[in-house]
């Protein structure tokens, strides 16, 4: 499953990239992660909960921050294992600012799944994909206003 | 959690225990023992496991035992009477309508599903009625002709 | 012998258990005290197991043990049954097939753990409770990508994923001139797309133990009971196959992927013994996507060439073979002796050339599937003789008359020698086309088709016409061929006191109506009633022995092994009769039931001579009394069915969507004992090649996932998809054999897939559509009907 | 494969379903179960209990009642499909019926279900917003209505809130002379919607009024199409306006895309659907 999206948010890089490093906030926004904790350095336990229409799964794993570059971008990896199948991501997320002072934030990468959730889920994963970049989005713009 | 369940099959009315979660296709199977339901797929896409309730052709594995609670539920080994076969199982014997035998239970109630409503169907309203059962042995062709074959027994007999 | 009932259309006997919900298919089967197991199966493609912590699930109430891949450190895998050697004479490569995976799973559904719980809801339960920790490695799926250097190793003691490289055919060096000097040469790539058998009844096995005996039971879903059990006891647990009886009661079609020895059957047959419980297992439909064999597979490079006159000069073709992650029981047999010995076709091509390398990738294992090797052989010859023909300007039903073998019937004129192997049996390939063209009413099809193009609709029609080998087959050739088993077939024909016929076949009948068509060749040989016939197939403690049923080949061999032994009881009871009517066994005739001294009206019933064996009161001197007969049949040959199949298609100019407007075939398969029964079987085996070419296609992810893994998303033909056939048939009898028999099986998937796709290059042929991967899709048509 | 434990309950109202519903937030409401019951067997999902209103009887009618047509969430497809009356004045609603799943589905699934779930691929969706449907839902104290256009709000999304459920879906009936049509181009497998176009229009003098087009399977969630709308409305009907209105159709959406229609394949569809249905209403 690819994992694409750009979006333009109201802040400046230096605010966004605090923000998105944020382990908290980063859990907020992040669909498919409910909470994050530290083990070490950038590597966090991730906990989801997953309710995607007929979908509705735990899962456990990890989320690491990895290729920091201060302000520019980084790449989020993250496993997650359930008893339905197991994801694994690896995302570049991109921050370029904009005219006006505002940021662009992109990601792009894969989602690579196995188990039952391959096997069954072709027929909804692009619509999963877009789901989860417009709820990403979305929930980063309303964070936004509380920070 | 066990649920009651008051149950009719093929005439004979059942009072049973079952667990919330017991698929009505494996408590025929399984608790009464009426092997002729058969599984096999496990997204209901197949149609092996259909059987009629109320009349209505439905797919036993796609609905919870303790749903079918107080209804009245015909399985193939329910459709001959006596030993006078239904005019479906006779036409399916007939125009050589199946091989394996597998799918033969689900075709057969869907059949009987569609002439209820429908005594006399074309070949496409045929292969319409047939696109919830698969067939892997005969490519279809002599089952359309074994349910074309009934109709035409049950209208005379009508 | 009478014939009350050979070649008639006669009902089939099995059929009142099956309309009645009566058929008994394993997963029917209930013994006392009998527990359930899961699988649990790898969710990756390639992983090495780094733990596996069964402690949870073993804690849970109901379960009763857990196995792992520990547990079969020093039991042997489930073995391949043919021996292929490399090119270079070097022995194929053969990796070991656990029951269960210790150390690195190599496809995605590698059973990982076994769970056994009093209830299959506990089972499953449990195996979810199971917590396996692996390191993820990179997968391959496509054949000629795992041949890349550098590609993920299936198994790291094979350092290029090469299974075995093979060749057939003239010399290479011959083969390259005769191409040379071609006028004409027509070039494909090919992608003989990966299917999946799917018989409508899941695989399900049952072991049980008897202690007081020391004696197992397997009732498995087979094709072949006893080869599973010479498998099993021979290679994998090593018991000894006395104390073993293998049951294949009914069994829910086939297609080949019920042929073959699974680790889930000696699983359970193991488990049995250790808990001293009968045990079942019953796959899921996802499950059978992931471990039934898969079919096909074949990725190739074709060239046909031709002479100024449109004669075939030559034919040359490279192919990769995937196999899969393990070599299945014939999976080194199908892409060689069943498929590179095809390539000669119908046709008088003198030169052929078939290099061959099978590759190991991380997907399920491939073996046969319906046809096996031969459709995909056909699908490269009736490809390129369409496209030939498109090129050349030639009509494609004249291409093939211009280069089909002459007829031979195999008495008159001998046999015809191919240039791969083979010796075809008899064979009369134009009358079969001719017939086809009749039925198709060629001359107005043409009319039809230019006056639909006139109004924007897309017709097309597309051509067939194959050759098979089946009733597989002589033993010493296939043993010389790498065979490990003999490939005869036996039959005992028990016949009662009463005159009532007990018939004991190794044949297994899984939908192809054996019960039937089996006693309708007995009766009429004996003459007497088809009610006082029985077939019994299935169960290797009542059955002597048994090769099983594939490769079409029950009628031709195990139905030849019938005859046999009815000769012998006809021999004896020669003896008897002549003994009660005082005459000499030489002065009588055999008909209708009774034996008639010659020229007179004297004469004993089979059943008075029945009764007399078992009551030999009255008796000739020196002649054993009873009237039981055993025989082995192994064939001469195989036999070589043939036949042309048509399709006629509309595609639909704006989506792409290919609809079948008509599909005729005609089909020679030799002598026909029951006309509706062939009929049924050329049926089944149209829609499932028809399937290939239109929608059945396996589609892997690039980290091995299979992700048509379930009928939501793997597409089969159903009703609604299928038009009627038209069909009819030729008759060259087989030679070789008693019955004249060839096999029907088989046909109808062989010859049907190529049509169809000729089909639709023939309706889009003008928009510049003139290969297209399969299925075809109403996606990929309309992409290459747009240039897109 | 077979479900995880599971606790049953049969509701025997409206209410007592939503009391249950609320005492155990994880419950999940069962209607024909044809959504529910697959994805329970796969385990992708494993609610602690079900609540079966299956026996809500009250909840199973199609009738006409203040220039509306008003079905109960419990009606299955095949009585709608069979509906004499839906037939007469609404045979969109038929012909979607008819071609959801198969005979077997239609028997038991319920339309409340179907809209609950809100397959992105699902027929009854492009049939409602096609036909300005209305959705009434209770959570015991309140009811509200729904439009359509509001109620699917995306993936598997609906503006259902916890704790509400379906009880009707109200049509207006459409104005005499306006013709209706769902045309559907189906997954060879699943028999889902890759495109499914519903839709209506009045065509007067020549000129198509009141037309409305709906999609379902092109993108994450259904959509009426406005730049096919307005493309087409206040046009003499003929083949090219049809045709150029058809081209603008699914231009602003994502598209979904998957083994047997990828984004571009899709678009493509939905603009030949497009003009098939146009083509069915407008002329």
């Amino acid at each position: 499953m690819e994992l694409t999206g750009s979006h333009v948010l109201q802040a400046p890089v230096q605010k966004i990239w605090d923000l998105i490093l944020n382990p908290e906030f980063l859990a907020k926004v992040t669909p498919g992660i409910s909470r994050l904790e530290q083990e070490s350095g950038d590597l966090y336990k991730a906990i989801a909960e997953i309710k995607i229409g007929p979908v509705h799964g735990k899962f456990e794993g990890s989320a690491e921050l990895t290729d920091k570059v201060e302000h520019e971008s980084f790449v989020l990896k993250v496993t997650q294992n359930s008893k339905i199948g197991n994801v694994e991501a690896d995302i570049k997320m991109l921050m370029k600012p904009t005219e006006n002072n505002e940021t662009e934030l992109s990601f792009d990468g894969v989602a690579n799944m196995s188990g039952l959730l391959a096997r069954t889920g072709n027929r909804v994963m692009s619509g999963v994909a877009n789901t989860l970049t417009k709820q990403f989005f979305s929930n980063f713009e309303k964070e936004l206003q509380n920070h | 959690m066990a649920e009651t369940v008051n149950i009719t099959v093929n005439g004979t009315q059942y009072s049973k225990e079952v667990e919330g979660r017991t698929l009505l296709v494996h408590f025929l199977r399984d608790t009464l023992g009426l092997t002729g339901t058969h599984v096999g797929c496990d997204t209901s896409s197949c149609g092996a496991c259909t059987v009629h309730i109320d009349g209505k052709a439905v797919k036993s594995c796609s609905m919870l035992a303790a749903q079918a609670d107080g209804k009245s539920i015909t399985t193939i080994e329910g459709m001959a009477n006596g030993d006078e076969l239904h005019p479906l199982q006779e036409s399916f014997r007939e125009k050589h309508g199946l091989q394996c035998g597998f799918c033969t239970p689900g075709m057969i109630m869907t059949a009987a599903d569609l002439l209820n409503h429908n005594p006399n169907p074309s070949e496409t309203e045929i292969r319409e009625a047939l696109e919830g059962n698969i067939c892997r042995c005969t490519g279809y062709h002599n089952i359309v002709e074994a349910i074309k074959d009934a109709a035409e027994k049950m209208a005379v007999t009508a | 012998m009478s014939n009350k009932y050979i070649g008639q259309s006669v009902k089939r006997v099995e059929d009142k258990r099956f309309i009645t919900g009566q058929g008994r298919y394993t997963d029917d089967i209930v013994l006392p005290r009998m527990v359930h197991a899961y699988i649990l199966r790898s969710p990756y493609a390639h992983a090495r197991i780094k733990s596996i912590d069964t402690s949870e699930a073993l804690a849970m109430k109901g379960v009763v043990t857990i196995y792992t891949g520990k547990d079969f450190e020093n039991i042997n895998g489930v073995p391949c049954g043919w021996q292929v050697n490399f090119k270079d004479g070097t022995t194929m490569r053969e990796p070991k097939h656990p029951l269960l995976v210790l150390d690195k799973v190599k496809h995605a559904g590698d059973g990982v753990a076994m769970v056994v719980a009093e209830t299959k809801e506990i089972a499953a339960d449990a195996a979810e409770a199971i917590n396996v920790k692996y390191e993820v490695l990179k997968a391959v799926t496509n054949p000629k990508e795992a041949l890349a250097p550098g590609a993920p190793l299936v198994h790291d003691e094979y350092p290029d994923n090469v299974a075995f490289d093979w060749q057939i055919g003239n010399d290479k060096a011959e083969v390259d001139a005769a191409m040379a000097s071609a006028h004409h040469i027509t070039k494909l790539d090919f992608t003989n797309n990966r299917v999946v058998p799917n018989a409508m009844e899941p695989r399900s096995y049952i072991g049980d133990y008897d202690t007081a005996y020391d004696r197992y039971t397997l009732y498995t879903s087979t094709q072949n009971p006893h080869l599973i059990r010479l498998l099993m006891c021979a290679f994998v647990l090593g018991i000894p196959e006395h104390k073993v009886r293998v049951v294949g009661p009914d069994v829910g079609g086939g297609f080949g992927s019920k042929i073959y020895h699974y680790t889930e059957e000696a699983l359970v047959t193991w488990a049995a013994k250790q808990l001293r419980r009968p045990i079942k297992w019953t796959s899921d439909r996802s499950e059978a996507f992931l471990t039934d064999a898969h079919g096909r597979d074949h990725v190739s490079t074709a060239e046909m060439g031709f002479d100024k006159d449109g004669h075939i000069v030559g034919l040359r073709i490279k192919t990769y073979a995937n196999l899969g992650a393990y070599l299945s029981t014939f999976a080194s047999a199908v892409p060689t002796y069943l498929h590179g010995t095809l390539l000669q076709g119908v046709y008088t091509t003198p030169k052929i050339h078939l290099d061959m390398t099978c590759v190991f990738t991380h997907t399920t294992a491939v073996d046969a599937y319906r046809g096996a090797g031969r459709p995909e052989a056909t699908y490269l010859l009736e490809r390129l003789m369409d496209v030939s023909a498109h090129e050349m300007g030639i009509d494609p039903a004249e291409l093939r008359f211009k280069n089909f073998i002459p007829p031979f019937d195999g008495v008159n004129q001998p046999g015809y020698q191919t240039q791969v192997a083979l010796q075809y049996d008899s064979g009369n390939y134009k009358a079969v086309l001719e017939r086809g063209l009749e039925m198709l009413g060629y001359a107005d099809f043409k009319e039809k088709q230019a006056e639909a193009r006139k109004n924007g609709k897309l017709l097309g029609v597309g051509f067939s016409t194959y050759i098979e080998a089946c009733g597989i087959a002589p033993s010493a050739v296939v043993g010389a061929l790498g065979a490990r088993a003999g490939l005869f077939e036996s039959a005992q024909v028990r016949v009662q006191p009463t005159g009532k016929v007990s018939v004991y076949t190794g044949s297994h009948s899984h939908g192809q109506g054996h019960e039937t068509s089996f006693a309708q060749v007995v009766a009429d040989k004996l003459g007497i009633p088809l009610a006082d016939v029985e077939i019994i197939h299935g169960d290797s403690d009542s059955v002597a022995f048994g090769m099983g049923t594939y490769g079409s080949r029950s009628l031709a061999v195990g139905g030849s092994a019938i005859v046999k032994s009815i000769e012998k009881v006809l021999e004896k009871g020669a003896k008897i009769a002549a003994h009660k009517l005082e005459c000499s066994a030489d002065d009588l005739d055999f008909a209708d039931g009774k034996w008639t001294v010659k020229g007179t009206d004297k004469s004993i019933g089979f059943g008075d001579v029945a009764l007399t064996a078992y009551v030999p009161h009255v008796y000739p001197a020196n002649l054993e009394p009873g009237l039981d007969f055993s025989s082995f049949y192994d064939p001469a040959n195989f036999t070589y069915p043939f036949g042309c199949h048509i399709a006629v298609v509309e595609v639909d100019a704006e989506t792409g969507k290919v609809t079948i407007k008509r599909f005729v075939a005609v089909d020679d398969v030799g002598n026909v004992i029951n006309p509706m029964i062939v009929e049924g079987q050329i049926h089944g085996g149209l829609a499932q090649g028809i399937g290939q070419a239109l929608l059945e296609g396996v589609i892997y992810d690039e980290n091995g996932q299979l992700t048509t893994g379930t009928f939501m998303d793997y597409a089969m033909p159903r009703a609604d998809d299928l038009p009627m056939f038209e069909t009819d048939r030729k008759t060259t009898p087989c030679p070789h054999n008693p019955l004249g028999v060839k096999g029907a099986g088989e046909a109808g998937a062989i010859g049907s897939t190529p049509a169809v796709v000729n089909a639709v290059m023939n309706a889009t042929w003008h928009l510049g559509v003139s290969d297209l991967e399969m299925p075809l899709t109403p996606q990929r048509v309309w992409r290459a009907m747009n240039h897109k | 494969m077979l479900p995880n434990t599971v606790d049953y309950y049969r509701a025997s109202s409206v209410s007592d379903a939503l009391s249950v519903l609320k005492a155990n937030p994880d419950a999940k409401i069962l209607a024909g179960g044809h959504s529910l019951i697959p994805a329970m067997k796969l385990r992708l999902n494993s609610p602690s209990m079900v609540i079966d209103i299956a026996n809500l009887s009250d909840l199973n009618y199609i009738k006409e009642e203040g220039g509306n047509i008003c079905i109960g969430a419990m009606t299955t497809h095949g009585q709608i499909a069979h509906s004499s009356l839906l037939a007469e004045k609404l045979p969109l609603f038929t012909e979607t019926a008819d071609v959801i799943g198969d005979v077997q589905v239609r028997n038991m699934g319920t339309i409340g279900g179907s809209i609950a779930h809100a397959d992105p691929s699902a027929d009854w969706p492009a049939a409602l917003l096609a036909a300005d449907a209305s959705i009434v839902v209770t959570n015991g104290d309140d009811t509200r209505s729904i439009s359509a256009v509001d109620f699917f709000v995306g993936f598997f999304s609906t503006a259902l809130e916890e704790g509400e459920i379906i009880t009707e879906i109200q049509v207006p009936v459409p104005a005499a002379g306006t013709k209706m049509t769902y045309q559907k181009f189906m997954q060879p497998a699943s028999r889902f919607a890759i495109v499914g176009c519903a839709a209506m229009a009045k065509v007067e003098n020549g000129v198509v009024a009141d037309v409305k087009v709906a999609f379902t399977g092109v993108s994450d969630g259904p959509f009426r199409d406005g730049n096919v709308e307005a493309a087409i409305s206040g046009k003499t009907a003929t083949a090219e306006n049809i045709a150029s209105a058809a081209a603008q159709a699914a231009s602003d959406v994502s598209l979904n895309a998957d083994h047997y229609a990828d984004e571009d394949y899709r678009q493509h569809l939905a603009r030949v659907y497009a003009k098939r249905a146009l083509t069915a209403v407008c002329r």
